[in-house]
Order: C-alpha cells, then sequence, then structure tokens
C-alpha cells in the first residue's frame, strides 16, 4: 500500500450529555478542531468519512444531516457503521481512499450523541427470532463474557480495579477526557456498585456524547504539512460470527485480535510489542476486557495479565503505556471511540501529547473492538 | 415465516445554539430570525450555526417574514400540504406546512407565516404557510 | 445564550421480519417442546441459532441433530440496572439472571433468562434444564427460563 | 480504445449475481444474500477462498436491526477476513471496493448489498433520515421531497407530467418480465393516484427485495476461466467519483442534481473521459422517480446519444440501499452482450432529492 499518514487530531469536550449542540454542531467541533490541527482549510479537504452508529440515535443516513458539520456539502462523503469497530473502520476506509490515489486528504469524523436515544436498548436490537427478547446490551455482553474469562484465568477484581484506576488516571491529564476521577482508588472501584456481576459500575465505560476527527494525507502532502507524520504500517481488519454464543470463552480466545494483531506485527516488523512499541491505544469497553486485551496482543502470555497490570508494565512509566488518554473506560461516544483511539495514537507520535505524552513515542497501536468480537488493529509510526 | 415487530423508543435530540435561539425568539416573540452566513453572506432561514454551502459559520441574526415567496408546494394524501417558502429577508428557504387555500397554490405566490396560538419551542410554533392575496402584501 | 431546547420524537415503528428457512423449522420444533441445531458436515461444529451457512467452513449448513434442552450453564450474571425494552416501550425489571447455556448436542452457547438471581446455585458448570411454557407460540419465549437442577 | 479514454489500470469486474428484484421475498436478509454471492462466485468461477475482503452496504433502520452487517458476516465469507460496512446506496460499497483494490490492499473483494422494502413502510423509515429539528416534526420524508423537486421542475413546464408519464410507462414495458412492476399506459401513470403532487405512484419506481452482489479484481483473472463458462466482453471500472448535497430542500437548487454534476466530473477525470456524449454508450441510473431521469441526463452531460435504462432501470423494482448496485450489474450485462467496446455510466442516489449521489464507470474492451 502507498504510504499515508495522519496529520492531524481534534477531540470535542466529551461528556454525559452535550445538549449544548446538534449533531452538526458537535461533528462541527471535532473536524474544526482536526483540521486546524492539520493547519488545513476546510476547502483543502478532498473527502469526508463519518462513523456514527445510526440507530443509536434512532437516524437512518445521519450524515445526511450532520455531514455539513464536518464541510462535507459538495464533496464525496460516505458514512461507515460496523459497530464499536466503526471508528476504527472509518479510518481504514480513509487510508484506503487515500492510498488509492483518490483523494489527497481526507477528514474522517467519528460522533454519538447516546444522550439522544438509548443505548442499552438499541444494542439489544438483535436477531428478532434468537435473543432479542433476552438481549441485555452492552452490560449483558460483557458481565457474560467476563464471568467465563474470570473463571478461566483467574484474574481478580483486584487486578480490574487497577485497570479502571490506571484509566481514569490517565484520563485527568486528558482535557477531553469524559470521566475526570484523578484521585480513584483501587478501594472506591471494589466499592462501587455491582451492576452486572462481576462488572461493578467504575469497571465499565461510560456513555458518552462527542466527536473525534483526524486527518489522512497521501506521503507528500504529508510531509509538507506535518512536522512529524504518523505512518501508517499496517491496517487490519478481522470480523467473526455473529451471535454472542458462537464464540468460545470470547474474551480469552479473542482469535479476530490475535489474528489481526499477528498480521499486523509482521506488517509493521514488530517481534516483541512490549518493547517494539512505544505506546498503545487499544479500545476496552470494560476493565477486564483490557486484561483480556493484553494476552490477545501478545504483551503478556496467557494467563499473566494480572501481573502486568501489578508490574505497572502498562501505567504511564511503564515499559508500554496502554491508553494515555484514559482509554473507552473514561470516554465512550461509540460512533467516536474507534477514531479516539488512532488520533490518541498519532498525537502521540506528532508529539501533542501535554500532559499525556509519552515522551519520544515513535511507534503506536490503535484497536477497535466491536459487536462481540470485531477487531481492527492499526500501526503508527513516525519517521525514523 | 413472516413475524412483525415492533421498535419502540424515544428520541430527543438536541436542537442546538442557533435552532434554540431561532426556537426561543419564535415562542416568546413571535418572530422569525434567520443568521447571516460570514462567508456568503446570505441569510439562513431556518437558522444554522454554519452555512451548510459555504460552511463558514453564522454571526449574525436577522429578522425575516412573515411574508414570503412560494417556491415549490406538494401535497400528500391524508397528511396536507407542504410549501417550500423564502421569507422575505432571508436567502435559503423554509419547508413547512401549506395551510388550507382557496385557490391552487402556484410557484411565486405570496404567502404569510401563520403562528400557532400555542407555542413549546419548536418547528410547530408555526403552524405553517397561508397564502395572501396580492391586495394583502404591503 | 438560549436554553438548549431539545425536540423528542417517539419511535413506533414495526418491520416484518422474514425467519429463513432454518428458523422457521427450529420455531415450529419449539411449538413441540423440541430443539434442533443444523451441523456442519465439514467441521462438525453444531449450530444454534440455526443458520443457513457455517462461517468457519464456508459451507451451506443441511444436517439437522437433535439437542436436549439440559445443558451446562458457561456464564451467568444478573443485570441491577433498569434498560428500555426496545419492543415495548418500557423498561425491563430487575434483577434479571441471564446465562450462556451449553445444551446437550450443541456446540454453541444460548443466551437466556435464568430462573433465579444470586450467587446461590448459579455457577459455571451447573446443570441447567428449560423451563417450558405450557401454551408455545413457536418463539425463543416459548422456553420461559433455564432453571438450575441437581 | 481511444486516446483520451486512458488512465488508469482500472478495478476489474469478476462476476456478479443477484436476486429478486421480487415484491415480497419470504428468505431471510441471509438467505437472499448467500444466493446472491453464490451466483457471483459461480459467474466469476471463483470459490469464497478467492475473497481477501468484503464491503457490505445495509442500513440499519431500513433491516430493524443493530449493526445490520451482522446478519450477513457469515453468508458473505467475512469470518475471520476484513469487512467494512458503508451505510449508503449499495454503488458505493462497488466504489469503495474499488479503492481497496486501487489501494493495494487486496486483490479481490466481494461487495454486497441488501434490502427488503417488503419490511416496513418506507415513506415512514425514510422520515427518521430528516433534520429532526426542523424537519421531522413535519413528517417530511423522501417522498414529500420528491413532490416538492417535481413541482418545481412542473412549474413552467407544462408538458412535465405528461413526459413524466409516457417515460414511466416506458421504462415499465421495459421492465416487464424481468421486475415486479406491471405495465401502464402513459394514461394510465397519468390517472394513478397522487403520492406527493405531481408525483404519480406509477411514476414511482416500485420498491423491491433483493440482494446484489459483485466481485471485483486486481487482475482479469476470475470470469471466464474453465468452469465459470462465461462468454462476452471483460468489464472493468475505470472511474468513480461520489456527492453529497445540502440536506434541506430549502438550501438546494431544486431544478437539477448539482450533485451528479459533481460526482460525475471526479469520474470523468479519473477515467479519462473528456467528452462524456462521445463516450459513453450506456446511462444506468438510480432513477426512484421519473422526473429524475431527465435531471440525471442533464446533469450527467451525456446527451442524447447513449442508451438509457434498456432493462427499465429501477422501474424494473428499487432495492432499498441495493438500487445502484442492481445498476451495475445491468451495465455490466449490457456491456458483455454486445462484441464491441462499451462504456457505461452507472448511478446510484440515497437521501432525499438525491442528497447523496454516486456514479461509477464500467468499460468493456472488445
Amino acid at each position: 500500500m502507498r504510504p499515508v499518514a495522519i496529520i492531524g487530531t481534534g477531540q470535542t469536550r466529551h461528556s454525559k450529555r452535550r445538549d449544548d449542540v446538534s449533531q452538526p454542531e458537535l461533528v462541527r467541533e471535532a473536524a474544526a478542531a482536526a483540521l486546524a490541527d492539520a493547519d488545513l482549510r476546510p476547502a483543502e479537504v478532498d473527502a469526508i468519512l463519518i462513523s456514527n452508529m445510526e440507530l443509536f440515535e434512532g437516524r437512518a443516513f445521519p450524515e445526511l444531516w450532520a455531514g455539513a458539520g464536518a464541510w462535507a456539502i459538495g464533496k464525496p462523503c460516505l458514512k461507515i457503521a460496523t459497530g464499536g469497530t466503526s471508528g476504527t473502520s472509518a479510518c481504514i476506509a480513509a487510508f484506503h481512499q487515500v492510498a488509492a490515489g483518490c483523494f489527497d486528504t481526507v477528514l474522517v469524523v467519528g460522533f454519538e450523541k447516546h444522550s439522544e436515544g438509548h443505548t442499552q436498548a438499541g444494542m439489544a436490537l438483535t436477531d428478532p427470532y434468537w435473543d432479542r427478547s433476552v438481549a441485555a446490551g452492552a452490560l449483558g455482553n460483557f458481565a457474560l463474557s467476563v464471568c467465563q474469562y474470570v473463571q478461566e484465568r483467574g484474574v481478580s477484581e483486584r487486578q480490574a480495579a487497577m485497570v479502571a484506576v490506571k484509566a481514569r488516571r490517565n484520563a485527568a491529564a486528558n482535557p477531553h477526557a469524559h470521566l475526570q476521577l484523578p484521585d480513584l482508588t483501587i478501594e472506591e472501584v471494589l466499592a462501587s456498585p455491582v451492576i452486572a456481576a462481576p462488572l461493578r459500575r467504575l469497571d465499565m465505560c461510560p456513555q458518552s456524547d462527542g466527536a473525534a476527527a483526524l486527518v489522512v494525507a497521501g506521503e507528500a502532502s504529508a510531509r509538507r504539512r506535518c512536522r512529524r507524520p504518523a505512518w501508517v504500517k499496517a491496517a487490519v481488519t478481522r470480523h467473526d460470527k455473529p451471535y454472542l454464543g458462537d464464540l468460545d470463552r470470547r474474551l480469552a480466545t479473542m482469535r479476530t485480535l490475535r489474528q489481526a494483531a499477528a498480521v499486523a506485527y509482521r506488517q509493521a516488523g514488530i517481534d516483541d510489542p512490549v518493547r517494539d512499541l512505544d505506546v498503545a491505544e487499544i479500545y476496552e469497553p470494560v476493565t477486564y476486557a483490557e486484561l483480556a486485551w493484553y494476552e490477545a496482543l501478545g504483551f503478556c502470555p496467557d494467563g499473566e495479565a494480572g501481573r502486568l497490570i501489578e508490574d505497572g508494565v502498562t501505567a504511564m512509566d511503564g515499559a508500554l503505556p496502554v491508553n494515555p488518554s484514559g482509554g473507552v473506560l473514561s470516554t465512550n461516544p461509540v460512533g467516536a471511540s474507534g477514531v479516539i483511539r488512532v488520533a490518541e495514537a498519532a498525537l502521540q507520535l506528532h508529539g501533542k501529547g501535554g500532559a499525556r505524552q509519552v515522551e519520544g513515542a515513535r511507534r503506536a497501536l490503535a484497536t477497535g473492538y466491536g459487536v462481540y468480537a470485531w477487531s481492527d488493529v492499526i500501526v503508527l509510526e513516525s519517521a525514523a | 415465516m413472516i413475524r412483525r415487530l415492533p421498535i419502540r423508543m424515544p428520541f430527543h435530540y438536541a436542537a442546538g445554539a442557533s435552532a434554540s435561539r431561532f426556537f426561543e425568539v419564535l415562542r416568546d416573540q413571535g418572530r422569525i430570525l434567520g443568521r447571516r452566513c460570514t462567508g456568503c453572506r446570505r441569510v439562513l432561514c431556518p437558522a444554522t450555526a454554519f452555512c451548510a454551502l459555504c460552511g463558514e459559520p453564522t454571526d449574525e441574526w436577522v429578522e425575516v417574514g412573515p411574508g414570503g415567496e412560494l417556491l415549490s408546494w406538494t401535497e400528500v394524501p391524508g397528511r396536507g400540504a407542504y410549501a417550500l417558502v423564502r421569507l422575505d429577508g432571508g436567502d435559503t428557504a423554509m419547508l413547512h406546512r401549506l395551510l388550507a387555500a382557496d385557490a391552487a397554490p402556484r410557484i411565486g405566490d405570496r404567502v404569510r407565516a401563520r403562528l400557532a396560538d400555542t407555542r413549546a419551542g419548536g418547528i410547530l410554533d408555526l403552524e405553517g404557510f397561508e397564502l395572501v392575496g396580492e391586495e394583502e402584501v404591503t | 445564550m438560549s436554553q438548549p431546547i431539545s425536540v423528542s420524537h417517539e419511535m413506533d415503528l414495526a418491520w416484518r421480519y422474514a425467519s429463513g428457512e432454518a428458523m422457521e423449522r427450529f420455531c415450529a420444533g419449539l411449538t413441540d417442546g423440541r430443539i434442533e441445531a443444523l451441523r456442519c458436515a465439514a467441521c462438525g461444529l453444531r449450530y444454534l441459532p440455526p443458520r443457513p451457512f457455517c462461517g468457519d467452513c464456508r459451507a451451506r449448513l443441511t444436517e439437522w441433530v437433535a439437542v436436549g434442552d439440559e445443558g451446562k450453564l458457561e456464564a451467568w450474571t444478573e443485570v441491577q440496572v433498569p434498560m428500555l425494552d426496545a419492543g415495548t416501550g418500557r423498561p425491563r425489571a430487575t434483577p434479571f439472571a441471564i446465562g450462556l447455556v451449553r445444551l446437550e448436542g450443541a456446540d454453541t452457547t444460548l443466551n437466556h433468562f435464568l430462573a433465579e438471581t444470586g450467587a446461590g446455585r448459579l455457577r459455571v458448570g451447573a446443570r441447567v434444564r428449560a423451563r417450558w411454557r405450557s401454551e408455545r407460540a413457536g418463539t425463543m419465549a416459548d422456553i420461559e427460563c433455564f432453571e438450575v437442577i441437581g | 480504445m481511444n486516446a483520451r479514454h486512458r488512465r488508469r489500470p482500472g478495478v476489474w469486474l469478476a462476476g456478479a449475481g443477484q436476486t429478486g428484484p421480487a415484491a415480497a421475498d419470504s428468505r431471510s436478509i441471509p438467505e437472499m444474500v448467500l444466493a446472491a454471492v453464490e451466483a457471483a462466485l459461480e459467474d466469476a468461477a471463483l470459490t469464497f477462498d478467492d475473497i481477501d475482503a468484503v464491503v457490505t452496504a445495509s442500513v440499519d433502520l431500513y433491516d430493524g436491526l443493530t449493526a445490520s452487517n451482522l446478519a450477513v458476516t457469515e453468508v458473505v465469507g467475512a469470518v475471520m477476513k476484513p469487512e467494512t460496512r458503508i451505510a449508503a446506496d449499495g454503488l458505493c460499497a462497488a466504489l469503495h471496493g474499488a479503492c481497496q483494490i486501487l489501494a493495494g490492499a487486496y486483490e479481490t473483494v466481494l461487495v454486497v448489498a441488501h434490502g427488503k422494502a417488503s419490511m416496513a413502510s418506507f415513506p415512514e423509515l425514510t422520515t427518521w433520515a430528516m433534520d429532526p429539528v426542523y424537519l421531522q416534526p413535519l413528517g417530511v420524508d423522501f417522498e414529500t421531497c420528491a413532490g416538492l423537486q417535481a413541482q418545481a421542475l412542473a412549474a413552467f413546464d407544462e408538458r412535465a407530467e405528461r413526459r413524466w408519464a409516457e417515460l414511466a410507462a416506458e421504462r415499465r414495458r421495459q421492465a416487464a418480465g424481468h421486475g415486479v412492476a406491471p405495465p401502464r399506459t402513459a394514461e394510465e401513470v397519468l390517472a394513478s393516484p397522487i403520492v406527493a403532487s405531481p408525483v404519480r405512484r406509477e411514476m414511482v419506481a416500485p420498491r423491491a427485495d433483493g440482494a446484489c452482489a459483485m466481485l471485483l479484481r486486481q487482475t482479469p483473472g476470475g470470469r471466464g476461466s474453465p468452469g465459470g463458462g462465461q462468454t462476452g466482453n471483460r468489464t472493468r471500472i475505470t472511474g468513480f467519483g461520489w456527492d453529497l448535497a445540502a440536506h434541506a430542500p430549502g438550501d438546494r437548487d431544486l431544478e437539477q442534481w448539482a450533485g451528479v454534476g459533481r460526482a460525475c466530473a471526479r469520474a470523468y477525470q479519473a477515467s479519462g473521459v473528456v467528452e462524456p456524449a462521445d463516450s459513453l454508450h450506456l446511462l444506468e441510473p438510480s432513477c426512484h422517480y421519473a422526473h429524475e431521469e431527465e435531471l440525471f441526463v442533464r446533469a450527467s452531460g451525456a446527451g442524447s446519444g447513449p442508451c438509457v435504462s434498456p432493462t427499465g432501470g429501477l422501474f424494473a423494482g428499487a432495492i432499498p440501499v441495493a438500487a445502484g448496485l442492481s445498476r451495475l450489474i445491468a451495465a455490466d450485462r449490457w456491456l458483455r452482450q454486445r462484441d464491441e467496446a462499451g462504456c457505461a455510466l452507472v448511478h446510484g442516489s440515497w437521501g432525499p432529492i438525491g442528497q447523496g449521489q454516486a456514479v461509477v464507470i464500467l468499460e468493456a474492451a472488445a
């Protein structure tokens, strides 16, 4: 694939309710921030990709209304949606459109306004003949998966709580993050109410209103416009079977993430991810998932994820800081969450992380997770 | 085998900064405002935070209407008629209900916005547009 | 700055969902208190819900196998937070317990309600059995829930 | 192939398959899609193993299902493969698949779109695509918008309604036998009930159920290989473009389809078409209403030369979401049956008054 790079990123303020702005206005905030960061005028954008889970807001073709916010009128604009991977899918689609030579610059904007609809109910709109009357949204799905994972791997509540604390403390250094709990302790996590055993309130991601955007550019433009472009070294997608019960012990096995990571690492020349990567922004909708993803992404052997968090390997001052942004556990506008992962990974390579900057970050990982088991794995690198 | 199943859910959409102000003035003062685009200088009505066409933000409130020109209309059986109207002083057109008219409407006809008797803050605070005779136009 | 105004719309739409051939047979079986899965001739995986195609082998599924109404609880949880039921527009009563059940004779698991809540008898590996309704309509709701046995 | 017709290597269309259009297909969505995919694979003489990636097109609200590509992941062979879902007209899935191949990301991409108009009231569903602040409270749907556009076109054109009726009658006649709509005379069209004045029921392309699948390849291999049994010209996509217009009808020039013009300009540039009237032999527009065809032809700059919708276009049955892809399949069939080189402009649209527009240029060498 021809070289493409991310040259600018931007986000809105994320919060439980952004009723001060309409959907197009929310999109505009993120798009404007990304264009400003890339020092690009709206007229210089060739095409736009929008990422959003339409039924969460009860919409069909949400870009028809919201697209104007991304300066998409009179331009090529498409909407991508693949559940939780929507944002990463849209980024990968932009990589392909630029690498194809179709466009020089593509603006990707992901957004969600959970406050306008009913996400858990929307998530439960599954196969009406099979499990629609039983489906219990993301919370129920994760609780079942985590139940099995805990049984199999022996991960403790305390280790999961450490993930919760790491995420929220990291978020405190990210002005965009939704949840701001800088002083959160393990004890407070363990004291938060169980909402779906074994998950406690502070194990779960929030539902956020927010948008995120980034600019993808071809090689010449990227070099001209950006001091430290975040080059795309790998972008791998794997989808899996559709039903909750289809995959055996899904968190422990997670074959889509394992295979996508293996392929991406090969393409990007990564042998040992903890050594070769400088920072990772992974899509962890629940604390236990982050532990499972450590194993699937090869950060540690199976069964050692608990030790990895205890040893601080993935902390800000560890060998591989995971989610300096605070992750999905701190901010989760679903259609934007994947874009945020990629944008935060790119921002680290741009050296624009501010208080959440990982010093000297040169190689970054971003992942997306969707609909029970779908995975996107993206490796970015700043020039050697 | 076919089964018919419903989806029932309420949704609540933020009107946003510009539309909220537009609705507030419509509700409380019975006036219709447009927003002027900083780029193309068109007055957009109904009001939006930025211009769909040139992409620039809007920055100035301009009162428009209540009279205007009918740009198009359509009648949907069982649902009534709709009018696309460029209100006086505005550059874009507003789509709303076309209220019962004696004569068949013609494009270019003069119309006037009619306020709803009770107003709650929303586009239905306008009842719609009614055709006005030439003599009524001032 | 004006007070933010929001606009409400009530979705009340209906769709005519086609079951597909496999699911139609499965639903007919439920009426008689019978559960059947489709088995992949290539990999041997016995699929619930039955469907036209094995995604692993990329082959059509045609071989029906009988599945018991007893099985093993692979995972369970008790949901405490109220959530809207999109079919009725009303919140679902809480708490309720759901589980992943691997029925005897199936290789995928079935997610369904559990009869009891609380970590007393609910544990991974517990034996469970379908509690059938006396009046059945050929839907998954013909199984009211699964109850722990033994 | 003349000199002004050379640019990119293009993306080969290796095979296509389709179910429907049917008035009401009793099969489930995955069953319909599987039939289309198997037909495409057979046409291409390829197997599921040959597919590197899949691009699907579907709309959750239309299917009454969250993450609607879940329903088809298995039957499109996307388990443990890359899948991308575009929520727009299916033609966009084809042009994105072409992007993936031109990017060098994949060699063979399966493109799939499906729709079941029989599942729900489409006019009602489309109110949920309209601005919820200014338009949805009024009950505005896509048909209302079409009425506004047709009225603006007919206002100073006395013959317009008659012309549209004749066009609808002609397309219905051409579609007879392979579509869902019974033939109607122009008089019958003009006597049919109003949907949104001046649009009458028989001027609207009948909505239908169906699925379309297509295999795109980097190299011409596939179709015509031993066992495929295919004959005729090989076709390839040499250009494409798409565009989003303003949402509000009051922000649009109702008398033209400017978005088609912009999308075509991008496609012509990519495939090296300088004079569309000279280069194009076939137009396969997605016209959901009779009046849209005139708008399309004008905006495309194709003049009166090319053959337009010889099999009745969407009047054979407009499958929601899959409509544009069904036109690409029709164009492919037409070009393959000719024994000379040819060039087709294929079109898909979505949203009110064709807010979203996409075009693909499909070429066949003799």
